[in-house]
């Protein structure tokens, strides 16, 4: 019984931190809505563009790239390849050229019309 | 019918003999065929003990090489799965092919028989215990090594076919591929040591009046096998000779740019390849043509056409070892006549297949475990069969070979035609050597597990296969639609892992192996083996009037277990059994065998160290233990063809026979007889490469030395006349034959090595370097081949020069004579083919 | 339709065939299906009446009648049937090629794919790599070679598999009888990635063809910008060939027109800037064990001025 | 020896016909297309030849009529040897 207890209280701990740490993002975050775009489309997107090859997506079985790294919480995160605010206006324009925005990236223009861009950042929006 | 060997047939009324057995004539039996106690239980020779050695082993392999595809399975249940890295995958299915076939399922059958032949045919033990023994050692060893290699890093990779240039140095440089060559040519060995052991068995110690029309259904399926082995596996010996010679020295047998020929190694490497399937489907189908008229009760219906297609399926599978080959852009015809040799081979399975119908419908079937694997099995190898029809179409095979469509029939096939047979085999005959029969309950739960297990794992991959799925792939790209059906198999290659997780439990908690008592014949089967036995087999050795003696002798099992046949005791005091001729099997004489030693263990461990440290490139050592090995070999003939009094015995009835033999005869000179065969093939074959490496780049050939041809041919015909005359000599019963004789034996070792060296220093004078072309790497693997049998001529010379010594040369006792005569005279036959082959051809 | 639409699974391709090479054979796979099925059942049904039947039934089955009819006759009527049909269209199909037909040259590397264009003295026009172009509706002669190890090239829409053998040179007839994209792939295990060697097979319009031929032949244009300054000094010459420029490896695929291609990798990835650069930062991660090292060591700055320069040698 | 062969005479046949087809389109591979008739023809004189072998052995069995199992065995040897033996010939015809 004692074992038991002892569990019951750690996840009530964990569920607990994982609630606040939520309302602070929350709170610490704008909102990261794209009127219209569609999340699962942009999903399909960035697998047949294969933004894999340089990036660990979760949700996109293959390729698996290490370039550029992965891209696992990237909703949460307050930077851009670590280097200008993720906003999804900034998003989409960085998507479609990376290098207007930081030229020292090694991330090259993927051929995204406006509207795919919009897709996939969506979609990575989902990444928590 | 006329007698074969002029013994007087009308001699088996006096069986069964009348009146009480003497007193203390079982005991004496029991003492000389009792069996190994403690530690000692490795120099066992007995087959009771070795087939169920060898039968386990065998199951290990299974398991572990079934292991193997659970992983390679569970890869392979996503698209770019991470389970297993590319290296590791592709060593699995290599080991996994190379461990089903070289160490499952040959030695499985070839275990079974050794198990289940001496029963069967009424024989006291195997010809050659040691022999058997020696085998399964040999196997145990190597191809534990074999598989420990998976651990190190170091298991080969190329696929069990093992295609060069991709496993030649260049594309292959660690020793991976080494530990497959060696591993595979040293378990061959041990595979032909078994056939001939098998072959010698069935066809001279049975049991007295079973003429080859009451040869039992699986008797004839061992004696075909067998026979296969020895024509199939020296082309898989050779082809991995040549491969290690090219890995190890450069000689280019299959690199182009210096003449050789990938094909070549395709050619020889299936045509040991393709006969390999019907080598272990022909004993599982003589296991079902036994077991499916036993759990009938019935005669097996057409048992001379089932012969017959045993008999034509081991004649035409050697006829279609190219249907491999389609893809590789073979010449038109040749491909038409691989083509319609592969449908011709289908004929046969079917005569098979609907005889056990037949035989279903004429009995009335008892739906026991061993039965439901049996028609199972039945209903399995049908679709392997007929998608095996589909591949010989040969535009059909364009698109199909290669993919996960071939995958699907050979499983089919295998599991079908051997795999449940196999099982069918194992519930069927454990109450014969296990105290306890297996589970009937737990047996069904294993049978439905296993056959949805098989069609879930491969029926999808047909499909799989039209979609375009390679085999042997370690992984396969999203989007493709090959998801579904992959995953499927992946479930069901788990739901078949369960159950033979189950029959392992089976077999942990009822095999009791070693009793004195069996469980006994439960289902009723009507074949000698169900004979009341012990470890000495049957008490008396019977006179066999049927094809089905326990359904049609009356009191056979009473007559037999009272000792009122053959042999109803050990007149020599010591382990013996009968010899009887090959067609009628009328008694010839009482062969006396072995008991149990260390010798062949030892020889077992050497050679497996001497093949093992030749893989890792300790040479020194290897040698070391190369010569303990034949040490050993030595001395382990050195305990035959001993001095001997009793020159006939009492073999039941007042019945003398002698107990001795010599010549052709005496199972000794057949055995010396088809390992004969075996290098007689492996240099024919050799010759056969020879000629294919011209054929394909004739103008890289240069003219042969113009020498003292006729002086080599001279020098081997006078070998060869001087052992014939060796053997003359000593039967010529003079009061100097032992040392002339002995005097002629070793001046025919020295003629026939003075040609092979006239032979080797008129090449060397030509220029030979085996390493400049493929003309000369091909005649320097002809010239080595024949080194290797002066040497052994020179070894034998020694022998017998030895035996001189000790006074063992007889006149009355000249086995040892015969046998080594026929090795030197196979010898300089050999030596003038390797001679005149490459001087001749292409042309003077 | 984009390349990679072209590998999904279904129809399965070996039914689904679009040129004479392989529509025989789809023809044939049914015939065969049907035999089968109809000899399963029958052997189905005939051991379900031998197991169950009435006594009647099983007295009929159970002689040595049911073997030579079923075992014997049966099978001997039915294959000679098929083995007939099966001659007739091995020697169709293996018919040698006329004279004026096109002449393609590929060449198995591990794990890619050397595409030569002959001329028509049977001399090599340009090279290319991974993807094969042919004219629509006409019979196209593939020369395949092996530079390695044993390859073979499967086109399962447009014709059976045929390999790729050192020392050898096999010759496959293909035609395809609408323009589109035909997956392909490397059906002999050839080793490490051998499952990811892959091609692309583009029937064109006749036009169509005619213009990128013209186009593939002419040596690369490149204007001088960042990218080829840092393709020059990162070595890449010294496997990859791009005509016109001092880049003339042979060990590489040649990348003259690598722009234009519509897979990566041999077959496994889309074509574009990122997916370059990918490529080329580490290829080790996408197709592991291929022969192409990983270049850790290019600055973003150089490496997207390369992928631009590649993707622009279109 | 004798009634090994014997019994195994229809599939020695078999095997007879198989090498002889196997060296003749060999022969016909390594040689010029202009001799493809030729070697058509000599795979049909093998053909015939074999044949009557299985004739042979077949009527001196009485055509499988002999109860002895070596002479049943030669027979329906030679009857399936012959349905083989057709197919190849059929084969190289198309070659």
């Amino acid at each position: 019984m004692r074992r038991w207890d002892g569990l019951c209280a750690g996840a009530s701990a964990v569920i607990l931190a994982a609630g606040l740490l939520a309302a602070c993002a929350d709170k610490g975050l704008p909102p990261r809505q794209l009127a219209g775009a569609d999340p699962e489309r942009g999903r399909e997107i960035a697998r047949r563009a294969a933004c894999g090859a340089c990036h660990d997506i979760p949700g996109v079985d293959w390729p698996k790239g290490r370039t550029g790294g992965s891209l696992a919480g990237f909703a949460s995160r307050p930077l851009i390849a670590g280097r200008v605010p993720n906003q999804p206006q900034t998003l989409v324009r960085w998507l479609r050229d990376p290098s207007a925005i930081a030229p020292e990236t090694g991330m090259p223009a993927v051929p995204l019309t406006t509207a795919e861009a919009r897709d996939v950042a969506a979609f990575l929006y989902t990444l928590q | 019918m006329t007698s074969e060997t002029g013994f007087d047939t009308g001699l088996y009324d006096r069986f069964p003999t009348r009146g009480p057995r003497p007193a203390g004539e079982l005991e004496k039996l029991e003492d000389a065929w009792c069996g190994p106690k403690g530690w000692q239980w490795i120099s066992a020779i007995n087959n009771n003990f070795i087939g169920v050695y060898y039968l386990g082993a065998a199951m290990l392999f299974f398991v572990l090489a079934g292991a193997l595809a659970l992983l390679m399975r569970t890869q392979l249940a996503l698209p770019m799965n991470g389970v297993l890295p590319q290296e590791t995958y592709n060593q699995l299915f290599t080991m996994h092919g190379t461990m089903m076939m070289f160490l499952f399922a040959v030695p499985a059958v070839e275990a079974l028989g050794v198990l289940l032949l001496p029963q069967m045919l009424g024989a006291r033990d195997l010809p050659f215990p040691r022999l058997s023994a020696y085998a399964f050692w040999a196997y145990l060893i190597g191809g534990l090594a074999f598989f420990g290699s998976l651990f190190f890093g170091l298991a080969p990779d190329g696929g069990w076919f093992m295609y060069p240039p991709l496993t030649g140095a260049t594309y292959s440089p660690g020793i991976n591929a080494d530990f497959w060559l060696l591993g595979i040519g040293f378990i061959e060995i041990s595979a032909i040591a078994g056939a001939i052991e098998i072959i010698v068995g069935v066809l001279r110690t049975r049991a007295p009046g079973m003429t080859i029309d009451k040869l039992p259904i699986f008797a004839w399926a061992m004696l075909i096998f067998a026979g296969m082995i020895v024509i199939a596996s020296p082309s898989v010996i050779l082809a991995t000779l040549l491969l290690e010679l090219e890995r190890a020295f450069g000689w280019p047998f299959f690199d182009p740019l210096k003449g050789g020929d990938p094909l070549l190694w395709q050619h020889l490497f299936w045509f040991f390849g393709h006969p390999e399937v019907y080598i272990i489907f022909l004993p599982a189908a003589g296991a079902m043509s036994t077991i499916i008229p036993a759990i009938a009760r019935t005669e097996l219906v057409g048992y001379r056409l089932v012969v017959l297609a045993m008999l034509a399926t081991g004649f035409i599978s050697f006829g279609v070892w190219a249907h491999h080959m389609f893809t590789v852009g073979m010449p038109r015809m040749s491909v038409n006549v691989f083509s319609a040799a592969s449908m011709a081979v289908s004929v046969p399975a079917g005569v098979q297949v609907f005889a056990w119908i037949a035989t279903l419908a004429a009995g009335r079937m008892r739906f026991n475990t061993p039965g439901l694997f049996a028609v199972g099995g039945l209903v399995i190898f049908v679709v392997g069969g007929l998608s095996g029809v589909m591949v010989a179409m040969v535009p059909f095979d364009w698109q199909a070979h290669d993919t996960y469509f071939i995958v699907a029939h050979l499983h089919y096939v295998l599991i079908g035609g051997m795999v449940f047979p196999l099982f069918a085999a194992i519930y069927y005959w454990t109450p014969l050597v296990s105290a306890r029969p297996l589970s009937e309950r737990m047996g069904r739960w294993i049978f439905w597990l296993m056959f949805a297990g098989m069609h879930l794992t491969f029926l999808p991959m047909h499909l799989t296969g039209l979609m375009g799925m390679p085999r042997r792939v370690y992984t396969y790209l999203p989007d493709r639609g090959w998801e579904l059906p992959n995953l499927l198999s992946t479930a069901g290659a788990y739901l078949f892992g369960i159950a033979v997780l189950l029959w392992g439990i089976d077999m942990a908690r009822n095999f009791r192996p070693f009793r004195r008592k069996n469980a006994g014949n439960i289902y009723d089967g009507p074949g000698l083996e169900w004979l009341p036995n012990d470890l000495y087999s049957v008490r008396s050795i019977p006179v066999v009037t049927s094809l089905y003696p326990l359904w049609d002798q009356k009191g056979l099992s009473r007559d037999v277990a009272t000792g009122r046949y053959f042999l109803p005791d050990n007149p020599t005091g010591g382990r013996e059994t009968l010899v009887t001729s090959p067609m009628n099997a009328e008694p010839q004489f009482l062969l006396r065998m072995p008991k149990p030693s260390g010798w062949h263990v030892w020889a077992a461990v050497f050679t497996a160290a001497f093949f093992l440290l030749l893989t890792v490139q300790a040479y020194a050592a290897a040698a070391l233990f190369g010569m303990l090995a034949v040490y050993t070999m030595f001395h382990w003939c050195w305990l035959l063809d001993r001095p001997m009094t009793q020159p006939r015995v009492d073999i039941g009835a007042g019945i003398l026979a002698p107990s001795y033999a010599a010549g052709p005869a005496s199972h000794g000179w057949w055995a010396m007889a088809i390992t004969l065969v075996v290098a007689g093939m492996v240099v024919l074959l050799a010759g056969f490469s020879y000629v294919f490496l011209w054929s394909s780049r004739p103008e890289l050939w240069k003219p042969p030395p113009d020498d003292a041809l006729i002086a080599i041919l001279g020098l081997y015909a006078v070998a060869a006349l001087l052992a014939w005359l060796a053997v003359r000599l000593l039967t010529h019963d003079g009061p100097r034959s032992p040392v002339v004789s002995t005097l002629s034996m070793v001046l025919s070792v020295a003629a026939l090595n003075a040609a092979g060296g006239l032979d080797v220093a008129g090449w060397l004078g030509a220029g030979l370097d085996p390493q400049a072309s493929s003309q000369y790497a091909a005649v320097t693997a002809l010239l080595a081949w024949q080194g290797l049998f002066l040497a052994t001529a020179a070894l034998m010379g020694l022998y017998i020069g030895l035996r001189l010594a000790f006074r063992y040369v007889l006149a009355r006792q000249p086995a040892t004579f015969e046998v080594v005569a026929l090795f030197l005279a196979f010898s300089a036959g050999q030596g003038a083919f390797v001679a005149v082959l490459p001087r001749l051809f292409p042309g003077i | 339709m984009s390349a990679l639409d072209a590998l999904r699974g279904w129809p399965p391709p070996v039914l689904d065939p679009a040129g004479p090479f392989a529509g025989p054979v789809t023809t044939v796979a049914w015939v065969l299906f049907a035999m089968g099925a109809v000899v399963l059942a029958i052997v189905l049904v005939a051991t379900a009446a031998a197991l169950f039947g009435p006594r009647r039934w099983r007295a009929r089955l159970g002689g040595e009648r049911l073997v030579w009819l079923g075992g014997f006759a049966f099978p001997v009527v039915v294959l000679t049937g098929l083995l007939i049909y099966g001659l007739t269209l091995t020697r169709d199909l293996s018919a040698p090629p006329a004279p004026g037909e096109v002449r393609v040259r590929v060449t198995g590397e591990m794990w890619w794919w050397r595409v030569g264009y002959l001329d028509a003295r049977g001399g090599e026009a340009f090279q290319d790599a991974n993807q094969i172009h042919i004219p629509p509706r006409a019979p196209v002669v593939l020369e395949l070679e092996a530079a390695d190890v044993i390859h073979s090239l499967w086109i399962p829409r447009l014709a059976g598999k045929l390999d790729m053998i050192p020392g050898r040179r096999n010759i496959l007839r293909l035609q395809a009888d609408r323009p589109g994209v035909y997956a392909a792939q490397c059906a002999e295990f050839c080793g490490g990635p051998h499952a990811l060697m892959g091609l692309v097979v583009v029937a064109h319009e006749p036009r169509a063809y005619a213009a990128w031929q013209a186009r593939q032949g002419r040596p690369a244009t490149p204007l001088p910008s960042r990218g080829a300054e840092v393709f020059a000094a990162a070595g890449c010459g010294a496997c990859h060939t791009v005509r016109g420029t001092a880049a003339n490896g042979l060990a590489g695929p040649d990348l003259t027109h690598i722009g234009s291609r519509r897979t990566l990798g041999a077959g496994i990835l889309p074509n574009h800037q990122g997916t370059l650069a990918a490529w080329v930062a580490d290829s080790q991660a996408l197709k592991p064990g291929n022969r192409m090292p990983a270049y850790p060591v290019l600055s973003g700055r150089d490496l997207r001025a390369l992928a631009a320069y590649l993707e622009a040698l279109k | 020896m004798r009634g090994w062969s014997w019994m195994l005479s229809g599939l020695l046949i078999w095997a007879a016909h198989f090498s002889a087809l196997y060296a003749i389109a060999s022969l016909d591979a390594q040689t010029s297309a202009d001799d493809h008739t030729l070697w058509t023809s000599a795979a049909l004189v093998a053909t015939l030849l074999c044949l009557a072998g299985c004739g042979l052995v077949l009527a001196r069995t009485g055509f499988g009529a002999a109860p002895a199992l070596p002479d049943r065995l030669a027979a329906l040897g030679s009857l399936g040897a012959a349905v083989a033996i057709c197919w190849q010939a059929l084969g190289a015809l198309f070659g």
